[in-house]
């Protein structure tokens, strides 16, 4: 943000503009440009995931609408959203019903602002960073229970009580897992994260340690869960609950959740690389890739390998039960990630 | 176990309660009381000789003087099938249930019932299964009028 | 899994109307949060009046009828009902046409196993499977296609013979799909079968003990997933299925009890493979002969009653024919083993959570086509 | 705990296999056809909308009688002693005029059931498979080309039963 405020300042007479929207508008431009290539690169995932899914079972996909393996297929599809009715069925409760995708949407969007995409480029380095995302990852839950209770069909009833459960009880290993890295560091900011990394692979918290080599894939396990994707996507299963909890929606506001779903990957895919993959720093610096490849493209292509391997899982896993699933949440990941914090700490203090 | 065994294993316990066999054909039969079935249906379950522990068919079928109901009954145990049938009037057909002998028992008689209107007594519920709840007639009675509409919907 | 259950009920309308009903099948469950009290089937939106179309149509016209009741092996339920008819008339048909039946019978057996599997997999949440499966299926219906000109109702086994003779370099053909299916199945047990996630949701779900399976007339592998070993192909055979070796596989409980869903489905995996050993016999068996020499100039039977039962690949297919000597049955009854499976779901569906019951469901692998007829 | 551990390790491995099976596959040629620019080409047995040679026909109207669907209609008069004889192809001698062969498309299911009496083989199943329309009256296919010399009342026609 910092960046943005200094490019408005060549802006011809800024100073003579009122503090408050001196102070307000870096703000509104930095999220205006994070709303728009956020907006541009959920329309790549959706191709990519159909691409994935499609080249994994023999097929081929979309591949007429803009030419080249139907590149703008999801763009047409994202048109149509826009332009179809907005149902809201009759006995709904409608304030709730029209607000729940929006407050979805939001809970993703929000936890950009603390996500380092380059050294100088992030909206705002917060000192509680990796709290911030936490807090803000919970939000989501309030939009799912709104949109499950609201839409007064029983599938999404469940789908939003289930959904409630999971991410829930997986927030918890997720942060644990989380602090193994955090204590490491010593800081709660993203940015000091990153600069612990900074130095090439072997210092990603990723292989610097068995501990958090480890709470890598609890973290990497317990966000699939949040995000609602396969093997985990017991809110959505459209074989036992038609949609789960957006049963009901149609047109635009399903495409907020559509889009809150996919902005929820590269918001997980990229606090792992953050904490987990050295960020934006380079994976082999001094070579000439590493003079080449900027920051933030760097932080792009680690974030679309985690991504590209949720799509994997997806397409080549059944789907949990409920029980199962909780099973694995508080019986597997929790003893495990209590154990990784253990033993990172006893490296942060014997281990110097 | 041949059929002329398991029809004259039948007659020595029920007697004249077995109204007829047919023993040449394709499918040898004998013709119960309708009052019996229940009892010669235990019989052939639990009898060890027979054994006959699946029901592999219940049909209803109207003949134009009568209706009958087919039970044909086979032993996994022993390899033979038998076919029982009872005779009925067309008009108003009661028969007891055989439900507690053969769990399939169940929606077969359910079946008969849609399709020929046969009633089976001490069935569990006896609602139409194939067609709506409200529909009328029995679509497999010979005589059976074809509907022109249903609910004001052209058929 | 059994679960204790209690408070109030909420009756959840899954059907007709849902994805993974297999069909217009109606459950309406009782649930008590995830645990569902009890699931009763409402079925009959598939119904086509098959057993009033056969009343008033000529012999051989009902077997177009007999194709549409069980869409996924059409070729095994018309072979029921011309083997019925055969037996009623007294016709023997020579070698040729049986080897041709018996391989047209087996391979939409596995076309119908794929479905099966497939379909499961997707009920299971894993989509790739699906589309594997119908990836091979594609394959028969091809050969198919090029011997009877049509890929899914296909009409093909006439009274007393076939529609066409196959076309030359048919036995080439399905013996090398055979050799490119095999290792197939291994791919599949790769990816679903043996997948941890898989057996965790299927075995210990929906025990079907034999006692009810034989009480409830449960036929095919359905049946022999509960570790009876029946098949009609091997305890009462029939065109010829004497003459041939194979297995019959059961249920055998490599993970929990015997008659999970996990068994039912690995039976339908495993028999998938048998049939693979059928028709390479089949095809060894195959004379030249003439397809047509003993169709009847003109098919009228005997008046009596014939029950003559075939295993189609949802279990035992039973017909129950009654003929007055004229040109037009006077009655058909159809045993359908999807039909006694269903009325099965009840005792075997209560107390399961809700995505058991689609578990349960997609293992009993019914049609509602066959169910309603 | 054995077990615990046990499971955890099989589920580790067993996924781990799963998505090694899915990766391979990811490599493998496609199956798939581009419909509308590739095509299917149809066997020689191929079944699909029916057509009927009228000049060959005889209306002896045995695929009528053969059709469980009643699908075809025919209505046919005899040919007056002074009109010149006709022939089909093969050379029978068509005594009737037809003046009404209605195939109904849409009751049709595709047995071929009537393909196979028919003494002159002028009723055919084609390959033509791309027929839909927008109307099903479009679907009843009007074959017969002469006009009855001696007009019958009118009798119902397939669409009205459709």
């Amino acid at each position: 943000m910092e960046s943005i405020a200094q490019l408005l300042q060549l802006m011809p007479k800024y100073d003579a503009l009122p503090a408050l929207l001196r102070a307000s508008l870096p703000m509104l431009v930095s999220s205006i440009v994070i709303f728009a290539l956020l907006s541009l690169v959920v329309l790549f995932l959706v191709w990519l995931e159909r691409k994935v899914s499609a080249h994994m079972q023999d097929r081929l996909g979309p591949m007429y609408v803009g030419g080249w393996h139907g590149w703008a297929q999801t763009i047409a599809d994202a048109i149509k959203l826009l332009l179809k009715e907005d149902i809201v069925p009759e006995s709904t409760d409608r304030v709730l019903f029209k607000m729940a995708p929006f407050i979805v949407f939001l809970g993703a969007f929000a936890a950009f602002v603390v996500i380092p995409f380059g050294a100088s480029s992030i909206v705002s380095d917060l000192n509680i960073g990796v709290l911030y995302i936490l807090a803000i990852g919970s939000l989501a839950v309030v939009g799912i229970m709104m949109a499950g209770w609201a839409s007064n069909s029983k599938y999404s009833l469940y789908g939003g009580m289930r959904s409630v459960a999971q991410i829930v009880s997986y927030e918890i290993p997720a942060a644990i897992a989380i602090m193994t890295v955090v204590i490491l560091v010593g800081s709660l900011s993203m940015q000091d994260i990153v600069n612990a990394q900074k130095g090439g692979i072997q210092n990603w918290f990723l292989f610097r340690n068995p501990f958090t080599f480890l709470a890598f894939f609890v973290y990497f396990i317990a966000s699939l869960a949040e995000v609602n994707r396969t093997p985990f996507d017991i809110p959505e299963a459209e074989s036992e609950l038609v949609a789960g909890y957006h049963t009901e929606y149609s047109g635009m506001r399903f495409a907020f959740f559509f889009l809150a779903e996919y902005a929820n990957m590269i918001v997980v895919a990229g606090v792992a690389t953050t904490l987990f993959l050295g960020g934006w720093t380079q994976v082999l610096p001094g070579t000439l890739a590493a003079q080449l490849i900027p920051g933030p493209i760097m932080f792009f292509l680690k974030v679309m390998v985690l991504i590209f391997v949720q799509m994997w899982l997806r397409w080549s896993l059944p789907r949990l039960r409920v029980d199962q699933l909780m099973y694995l949440c508080w019986k597997v990941l929790l003893p495990a990630s209590f154990i990784l914090v253990v033993g990172a700490g006893w490296l942060a203090v014997y281990w110097k | 176990m041949k059929a002329e065994e398991i029809a004259a294993l039948l007659s020595e316990k029920f007697g004249a309660k077995i109204l007829e066999s047919k023993l040449d054909g394709l499918n040898p039969w004998s013709v119960v009381e309708p009052a019996e079935i229940l009892a010669v249906c235990r019989f052939l379950r639990d009898d060890d000789s027979l054994l006959m522990d699946h029901l592999e068919c219940l049909a209803g079928v109207d003949y134009k003087d009568r209706v009958e109901v087919v039970y044909i009954v086979y032993s996994m145990k022993h390899r033979h099938r038998y076919t029982l049938k009872c005779r009925m009037p067309r008009e108003a057909p009661r028969l007891h249930s055989v439900e507690s002998v053969w769990g399939v028992a169940n929606w077969h008689e359910r079946e008969a019932f849609d399709m020929v209107g046969i009633v089976f007594e001490g069935h569990s519920d006896l609602r139409r299964i194939l067609l709506p709840d409200d529909w009328e007639g029995y679509p497999l009675r010979k005589d059976y009028k074809f509907p022109t509409s249903y609910r004001d919907m052209p058929v | 899994m059994q679960v204790e259950y209690s408070g109030d009920v909420m009756t959840l309308n899954m059907g007709p109307q849902h994805p993974s009903t297999h069909g217009v099948l109606r459950l309406e469950l009782k649930t008590d949060g995830e645990v569902v009290a009890e699931a009763i089937p409402h079925i009959g939106y598939l119904h086509r009046c098959f057993e009033k179309h056969a009343e008033n149509i000529e012999y051989p016209g009902v077997v177009p009828f007999t194709d549409r009741m069980d869409y996924c092996a059409a070729m095994n339920m018309e072979l029921g009902y011309v083997l019925a008819v055969e037996k009623l008339m007294g016709i023997q048909v020579n070698n040729r046409v049986r080897c041709i039946r018996i391989i047209m019978a087996e391979l939409n057996r596995i076309a119908s196993h794929l479905i099966a599997a497939g379909t499961y997999g997707n009920d299971m949440g894993s989509f790739t499977p699906f589309l594997w499966c119908f990836r091979d299926r594609e394959t028969i219906l091809d050969i198919f296609e090029e011997t009877c000109g049509a890929r899914l109702l296909y009409n093909y086994n006439w009274i007393g013979g076939l529609m066409f003779d196959v076309q030359p370099g048919f036995e080439k053909k399905v013996i090398d799909f055979i050799d490119y299916f095999e290792p197939q199945v291994d791919n599949l047990n790769t990816l679903l079968s043996d997948n941890f996630i898989f057996i965790k949701r299927t075995a210990n779900v929906g025990i079907m003990s034999p006692a009810l399976a034989l009480s409830y007339g449960v036929t095919g592998p359905n049946l022999r997933g509960s570790g009876v070993k029946f098949d009609v192909r091997k305890d009462e055979p029939y065109l010829g299925y004497e003459e041939i070796d194979f297995e019959v596989q059961v249920g055998l409980g490599e993970h929990g009890p015997v008659g999970s869903c996990w068994d039912r489905y690995m039976v339908r995996i495993r028999e998938v493979k048998e049939s693979c050993k059928i028709i390479r016999q089949a095809v060894a068996k195959m004379t030249p002969g003439d397809v047509q020499e003993s169709i009847p100039k003109r098919i009228k039977p005997p008046a009596g009653e014939v029950y003559m039962r075939t295993e189609c690949p949802r279990g035992e297919l039973g017909y129950y024919i009654v003929s007055d000597g004229s040109l037009k049955p006077y009655r058909v009854k159809v045993k359908s083993p999807c039909f006694t499976v269903m009325s099965a779901f009840r005792e075997i569906s209560r107390g399961a959570m809700i995505a058991d019951i689609i578990a349960i469901l997609g293992s009993v692998d019914v049609v509602l086509g066959e169910i309603d007829r | 705990m054995r077990t615990y551990f046990r499971n955890v390790g099989l589920g580790i491995v067993t996924v781990a296999r799963s998505m090694w099976v899915a990766w391979l596959h990811l490599f493998t040629r496609s199956v798939t056809l581009q419909y509308p620019t590739e095509k299917w080409n149809m066997p020689e047995r191929t079944r699909a909308r029916l057509f009927n040679k009228i000049e060959d026909c005889i209306g002896c109207g045995q695929c009528a009688r053969a059709c469980p669907t009643d699908c075809i209609t025919i209505e046919t008069e005899k040919r007056g002693k002074d009109e010149p004889p006709v022939f089909a192809s093969d050379g029978t001698p068509i005594k009737l005029r037809t003046y009404v062969f209605d195939i109904n498309m849409t009751l049709c299911c595709y047995c071929s059931l009537c393909v196979f009496p028919c003494p002159t083989h002028c009723l055919v199943m084609t390959k033509e498979y791309e027929y839909s329309v927008y109307d099903k009256k479009y679907h009843v296919y009007h074959f017969a080309t002469d006009k009855p010399l001696f007009p019958k009342p009118p009798k119902e026609s397939p669409e009205h039963k459709a």
